[in-house]
């Protein structure tokens, strides 16, 4: 609000007075702390920085960060964000939802919000599960899923966040893990320094209701094979010793190969920023799973006018071309005659 | 051109009359009758609107489903309604015709446009015979007059096409109908040449046939007797002409001005509300934010979120979005944070009769969410006074922290009536500071800030908004403990906070004007309590029955929850109350409830605002036993 | 191992008693109390539970936001609630201590796991000093057993891991909380080999510290006394232990299969209604379909579609579900197709009290729709009782082919109570056939099919469904002709159908019971006036106030809207009526206002059913002339 | 319902008797005549179809259809046309829809049950436009639009409803035209016969608010240069010559190339077939308004399961494993005791 420096905080100072209520073990534990971590490092204040959550274990969120914050209803918090954003553009506002409550109940708004492009960090904590409801199937659980609500296993094809959001006219998708503090916070890092939505999708366990969700590849072992991870400006590699690689197949989809001095030439570069998201929607397809190769780091990133700054812009365009309102002026808009 | 008439006709001089314009949808009957209105606004009559079309952007040509008509009263007095029964229908087709004439006074006069009563139109009408012909009309003083061909023949020289020359003929009808009736002609036709000024074609072809109408009425030899009717002695000031949707646009951004926020209105678009959203999106250099929402939840959500943020924040919508709406209410009434709800009520229930009008909403309002989540009710009662309504309802949304519901409906959004322009410098202060200091000190002695900490007096909670220093705190739609805000699940806390959102909201009460009374106040027999748009017909329905002798008074509510504090005294001073509503009984059934008075309900759900005479009769048959009954 | 206690100690004969279990989340305090619940109810006694539960999924261990509980009552007669004050309260940890000790009946019985009461579950639970040392609990009976050390211990040699070992602990209170009231243990033992069958080293830990704790009540002489609670006179019958949701869910089985159609569910989860959505899921073998939808509008809205489909269609929810369905709930009441919405209420409003119990829902379920949409209500009134509440919906709903919103809350839901078996084919048929013919002539004289001409005693529609050749007809939410089904905006036609809406919703006041009374019915100084779950301290609270000799009658709601067709009457016999409610006073308005009877509220939202005692002080109070008042 | 052979009909028998109250000119009228004059050649029964709309212009449609119908509420018509296709597979169900009722209020419902598979045929009647409420931007408006709510402007990145459907794991897309009777005709005809969701774009003018919107590729003289029309199987080129084509850049995406001999070879063969949805979705972006060559056609059709189908096959097996239901034995399926 005021331009004197930024003052130094550190995690304390993010950190409310309010005890996380997460199971022990939760991965929604490890998320909190990178973040807490995160926010001294970004130079941000607490007093201009809110927290938006809607209903779910994740959507808790904002209880635990001193700063401003809203724990509003199931699904509405893109929404919610979105009027807040347009009424100040001055805040730093982050989102911050669950599976459910982002894309079963919330996914209207939050589509909506990815193609306006208004200005928030959208933070999707993926456990492919309802944590808080106690364990029905998520709209990102695999098929066959045995749950509560489905005893004889779930018939719906899952999202694919990532292709959602693409499909959606998202400026900026990214997606990390909750198993690797610095990763999660590159990740987020640049979706807060992005112009307009950045959605950011975190795999998350849920230790209780679908524990070990993403350990086929979030693993520490694993890791080197099963995570795919794109850099901008770089040949898409991985493996232990980067031996894999991702190609284009002539059908356009992407693929992955031993990559041979050969066909080394052909791996896919990683452009995020290209107009285009049909690469980074191809990569997006790379696994509808956690149980195959998985890309992480961030899928785009493209420049379009930021949401709320344009209505701003529409603001003060009014008022250069009309003047300030004057309320006399108005109620005399239309014919007048005096008694 | 003058606007006196021609020597040969008898000039009558009323106090007031009905005229009713019906026609085709695309006809331009809604234009025609504005412009009627406008012209006697600026004339100077006291004037009342009634605008009534299908929900259809363009139903059917030529049939029933498509008429699109207005009905408009203008008076030398002050009058509060667009009349019962019209003493003029124009009907340009025989679908109009068909659908109007049961509503014509006895004896009434009908003025057609003889051109369109030919066979395909008279069947699509459902005439077997035409009704010009078959003396069914002879009751009536039937005008018919070639208002397509006189306009075709008097475009014919300006370049315009047939077929847009025939579009002129509602201009014709107008020019013969303000002749009939002495209204000004410069008022419309300048209006013509600014609005089609781009359309230089359109601009003269309306302007030939409104000459032509009114020449036409001179000239004919058809019509023996013109009328005038004197300018109302109403009281001075500065009047405009204005419907109920643009008074409360203003009301909102007059509201922003006077609590120094921006205003922000998050809106999903739906009739009849949507002219709101319209109108607010042109004054941008007020500050105002407007954002069309993907859905009504969006909507309000958005609205809440900018509330969260400062703004004074507004949704508008109808029935079906406020059903949607409910969830998100809730959470404001457990934030506690200022939210304005527009409803603009039409018929129900579902998607209903979009474009009608109907008041059957306040239910809703008052218990449309789950839990106890009590919250204000203010609901405005004409269409001028959407102006003061809209600052009222932003007032106590402000100062109580709460969400607020404003109820209008289609009835008051469309019509229009002469409004004197307040002075800007009288209005109310509405401002409220946002919290900027700590408030407490914690158990260890430092200061903090204690988000539920409430005023003593109102009990609202502090407004403190994000960008605020050292004020950072969480709010949540879980229940929260007293002051701190923090989550709660203890049962004394839960039922202090009830009780305290409850009588935050109750204490509204002792903050807003006693009830508005008019009529015989000291020595009734009857007392009509009212609510919203039925004003106009109360009043102009008691004033019929008070000149016969009845004793009857009229208390009108503007404030649904909390009431106001005198209402109980005033429904007991009298020996018998009816509650007209349109709707099935609702106001009818809070007030039972509440003071145990029997309330007798008469009810109306036809789309329709009540006629005078609907009052009258209800008045009547109250006073002499045969009370309540519906219609 | 027996089920009589050991020669040292004496046995006393009780009526009734109220054990509480309380401990951190994590504690398996909810399984104890379920088990000791199925070990009485098959040993014959009456029951009724109570479990209470935070709304994390776990909570911060050992603090007082973590405390977990379950009451229970156990009776050798007829009891309707779990009870006031506690005669016992087991304790796992201090945090459970310090919360729950205040509910004891003085002089009651504390029973604690010692082991827990260490420096950091004591500041955590913010005791500065154990309560076992500090005299504070002089007033108790206190046992102070170490419960996590015994376990420990006989599990030593099972190869369980001391961790595992320890989860055990509750096994061990429940273990020596039945030798105490000597349950017998087979069932208990039984339930654990079966339940942990895949887990032998759980289920012979479990069974080791079931045990133990019996074997310690039995040689430990710390306890002196024991108790039997003999097995109750109920009438004959079999019976099982059920909770609301599982009567509930089975009455929608059972519904369907009465009803000669396919159960449809369309659900979103939500607390406390998604075991409905749990334990339907396990019988599509009955052909009954579920659907989790991605909200509870689409939940709503592919009910509908499976309406109109012919189905039983369901859909289940909480307040902040129904509040979202309130729109196509509307469209329901417009298309005339039966659908059943129940609401499993919880504290409001927004988000509330998620897992506790409150009924304040009631004003939402009449009014929670735009325009006039009326619909019926049914509300069940005790946890065995949802399974015919449940059929009574339904009938309702197909037979007047009309939404109906059902009512229940968390403590009917979660609560258990022992439920004697009806009889199968002793249960009511409640199908309706669909239509299969054309029903009328057009103006030609040819068969046609008329959706809206209704039955002319019930006024339902004909419910045709695709897939029948020649009734294809289209409906939807405009309002609709008379007879045809047509779109139509004529005000004479929206008058009618709104007076048929309503007219054929309040007929069904002549198709249900009459109000269910009890208690000094024909000569009582006051009537207690209840709806929903307050039946069971009603009836208790009554009880005990009459056995003190005050004449009070009692009339319980299971229809709240219509209301009963003798209701006025009966209101009107007594000379004073309260109104205990779960909220701020939802039916005594409407009552007020229906009947103008001065019934009063009595109120209470605190997350909690009314005890006994409450009922009983708000009885005395109303008699003695300090009436209404809340709590 | 039954199995006798189904009886000819003929358009007038699939007209219903109310007349439609659309405005004249507008494009509603040709989709209503191509449906109502495919319908016979489909071989359907009337009694066995159902139109399921919301609100809207489009969503009057039921209304003009001798069939089985409802005009429900604004947006939802996706969600309870899964319920009645779930209660009823029989059926066969359209769904019909404007932009703003299926994009903007219905977004969710319609990516849901796209991302399920719920055996519809889905029309969206996509003309950019609120037409019922008279003229407000709609979510497919492009940026800029003046219209009622936005005089100066809208600000919006519409969606690209290809692109929207494709990210929602949609197994059959496909853009048609209003001005163009056989084309819809054959774009419908497949949708229906696809078992699943189906969703069909239809480009569909409004004249009286939105007029001409899709003048620059819709019309006559237009098409060649401006429509690319999707085959399966052949490759993508349009043109009066058939003298353009498209190929895939190196950084995957779908570019327009003057087809030559050199490059004839690259150019893609559309394969909508495809498991993978990257090639259709990176045709999806060619064009981001109608003032680009579009293409129209079936961007992607490829088999996955029926929900409707496999909820009733869970049906079926839990009958055949438990036996039907026995209300007897369910309610003595708890412990039980006797007095
Ligand atoms: C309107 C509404 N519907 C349903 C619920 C119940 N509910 C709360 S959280 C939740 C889903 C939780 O899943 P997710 O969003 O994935 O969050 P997680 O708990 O897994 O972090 C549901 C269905 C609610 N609170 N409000
Ligand atoms: C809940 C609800 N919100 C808003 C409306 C008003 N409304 C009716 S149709 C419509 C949008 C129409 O646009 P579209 O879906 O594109 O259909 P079109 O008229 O263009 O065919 C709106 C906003 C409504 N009927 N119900
Ligand atoms: S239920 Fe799952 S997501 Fe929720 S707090 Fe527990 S472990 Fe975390
Ligand atoms: S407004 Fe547009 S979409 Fe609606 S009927 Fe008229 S031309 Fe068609
Ligand atoms: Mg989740
Ligand atoms: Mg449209």
């Amino acid at each position: 609000m005021t331009d004197v420096v930024v003052p130094e905080t550190s995690k304390t100072d993010w950190t409310s007075d309010q005890e996380p209520r997460w199971c022990p073990g939760c991965g929604d534990y490890s998320i909190l702390t990178a973040i807490q971590l995160m926010m001294p490092e970004m130079g941000l204040r607490r007093e201009d920085t809110v927290f938006i959550s809607g209903i779910g274990c994740a959507a808790r969120f904002p209880y635990y960060m001193n700063t401003y914050g809203m724990h509003s209803i199931h699904g509405r918090s893109p929404a919610i964000a979105t009027g807040l954003a347009l009424a100040r553009p001055d805040l730093n506002i982050f989102v911050v939802g669950g599976d459910g409550d982002m894309l079963s109940i919330g996914g209207n708004h939050l589509i909506h919000v990815l193609r306006r492009n208004v200005n928030l960090t959208i933070l999707l904590f993926n456990n492919q599960i309802y944590g808080l409801t106690k364990g029905q199937y998520s709209p990102t659980s695999e098929i066959g899923k045995v749950t509560k609500s489905t005893p004889l296993g779930s018939l719906d094809e899952p999202f694919n966040p990532v292709s959602l959001a693409l499909g959606a006219e998202a400026s900026f998708v990214a997606r990390t893990h909750d198993m690797d503090r610095q990763h999660m916070q590159e990740m987020i890092r640049q979706a807060h320094d992005h112009d307009g939505s950045a959605l950011v999708e975190v795999f998350q366990n849920c230790n209780v209701f679908n524990d070990g969700a993403f350990g086929a590849i979030t693993k520490k072992a694993h890791r080197a094979e099963m995570l795919i991870d794109l850099q901008a400006g770089q040949p898409v590699r991985f493996g232990p010793d980067l031996n894999k690689g991702v190609v284009l197949d002539p059908s356009g989809c992407a693929t992955i190969v031993d990559v041979t001095p050969e066909n080394e030439a052909s791996v896919i570069v990683h452009d995020p920023s290209h107009p285009d998201p049909s690469l980074s929607f191809a990569l997006s397809r790379l696994s509808s799973g956690p149980y195959e190769p998985t890309p992480v780091g961030v899928f785009r990133s493209v420049r379009r006018p930021d949401y709320a700054g344009e209505v701003s812009r529409q603001l003060a365009n009014a008022q250069d071309t009309k003047g300030p309102g004057d309320l006399g002026k108005l109620l005399n808009s239309r014919p007048t005659w005096t008694v | 051109m003058t606007d006196t008439a021609s020597a040969k006709t008898e000039v009558r001089q009323l106090d007031s009359v009905i005229v009713r314009f019906a026609g085709d949808s695309g006809d331009g009957m809604q234009l025609t009758g504005d412009r009627f209105s406008n012209a006697s606004a600026l004339f100077g009559n006291d004037l009342a609107t009634l605008p009534e079309f299908p929900a259809e952007i363009r139903a059917p040509q030529g049939t029933l489903a498509g008429v699109s008509a207005f009905q408009l009263q203008v008076a030398s007095h002050d009058i509060t309604t667009p009349g019962d029964a019209p003493n003029v229908l124009v009907a340009m087709n025989p679908a109009a015709l068909k659908k109007e004439v049961h509503r014509l006074e006895p004896g009434g006069t009908i003025i057609v446009n003889e051109d369109s009563f030919e066979e395909r139109n008279l069947s699509k009408a459902g005439y077997a015979e035409s009704p010009l012909d078959d003396h069914s009309l002879d009751a009536y003083q039937l005008f018919r007059v070639p208002m397509t061909t006189i306009t075709k023949e008097v475009c014919k020289d300006l370049g315009v096409k047939p077929r847009d020359a025939e579009r002129s003929k509602n201009f014709f009808a107008l020019g013969l109908v303000s002749w009939l009736y002495h209204r000004p002609s410069d008022t419309t036709l300048d209006w013509i040449q600014t609005k089609f000024s781009r359309l230089p074609n359109v601009a003269a072809a309306n302007t030939a046939a409104y000459k032509a109408g009114h020449a036409f009425g001179e000239t004919a030899e058809l019509f023996h007797v013109s009328y005038e009717v004197r300018p109302a002695q109403l009281p001075p000031g500065t009047y405009t002409n204005i419907d109920g949707n643009t008074a409360l646009s203003w009301g909102l951004v007059a509201a922003g001005q006077l609590a120094k926020v921006p205003v922000f209105l998050g809106s999903y678009p739906i009739t009849p509300a949507s002219d709101i959203l319209h109108e607010l999106s042109k004054h941008k250099n007020f500050g105002v934010r407007t954002f069309q929402a993907e859905d009504e939840i969006a909507a309000v959500g958005s609205a809440l979120g900018a509330a969260y943020g400062g703004n004074l924040a507004v949704t508008t919508t109808s029935g079906p979005g406020v059903a949607l709406k409910g969830e998100t209410i809730g959470l404001a009434v457990s934030l506690e944070l200022p939210l304005l709800v527009i409803d603009i009520q039409r018929g129900g229930p579902s998607t209903g009769l979009p474009t009608k009008t109907e008041a059957s909403d306040l239910m809703m309002a008052m218990y449309g969410r789950h839990g106890e989540a009590p919250l204000p009710i203010v609901a405005a009662y004409s269409a001028a006074q959407c102006f003061e309504a809209a600052i009222e309802a932003a007032r106590i949304a402000l100062k109580y922290r709460t969400p607020v519901i404003l109820l209008s409906d289609g009835y008051l959004a469309n019509g229009t009536e002469p409004w004197v322009l307040p002075d800007v410098d009288s209005l109310p202060d509405i401002s409220v500071p946002f919290a900027t200091d700590t408030n407490g000190v914690d158990d260890d002695g430092e200061p903090v800030f204690y988000p539920y900490l409430r005023d003593p007096v109102t009990l609202a909670r502090p407004w403190a908004i994000p960008g605020t220093s050292g004020l950072m705190h969480r709010v949540g739609g879980i229940e929260k403990e007293d002051v701190t805000g923090n989550i709660s699940y203890d049962p004394g806390n839960h039922q202090l906070m009830t009780d305290l959102r409850q009588a935050k909201i109750a204490g509204i009460a002792d903050d807003i004007p006693a009830t508005m009374t008019a009529g015989d106040i000291d020595d009734a027999d009857l007392l009509v309590l009212g609510w919203g748009s039925t004003w106009g017909s109360i009043t102009a329905g008691m004033k019929r029955a008070r000149a016969e002798g009845h004793k009857v008074a009229h208390a009108h509510l503007t404030h649904l929850n909390p009431f106001p504090a005198d209402l109980g005294d005033v429904l007991l001073r009298y020996p018998k109350v009816i509650v007209p509503e349109m709707n099935m009984g609702q106001l009818s059934k809070l007030v039972r409830a509440e003071y145990l008075v029997d309330a007798a309900s008469v009810t109306k759900v036809m789309g329709q605002p009540y006629t005078a005479g609907e009052i009258y009769t209800a008045i009547v048959d109250a006073l002499t036993g045969e009370e309540g009954g519906n219609r």
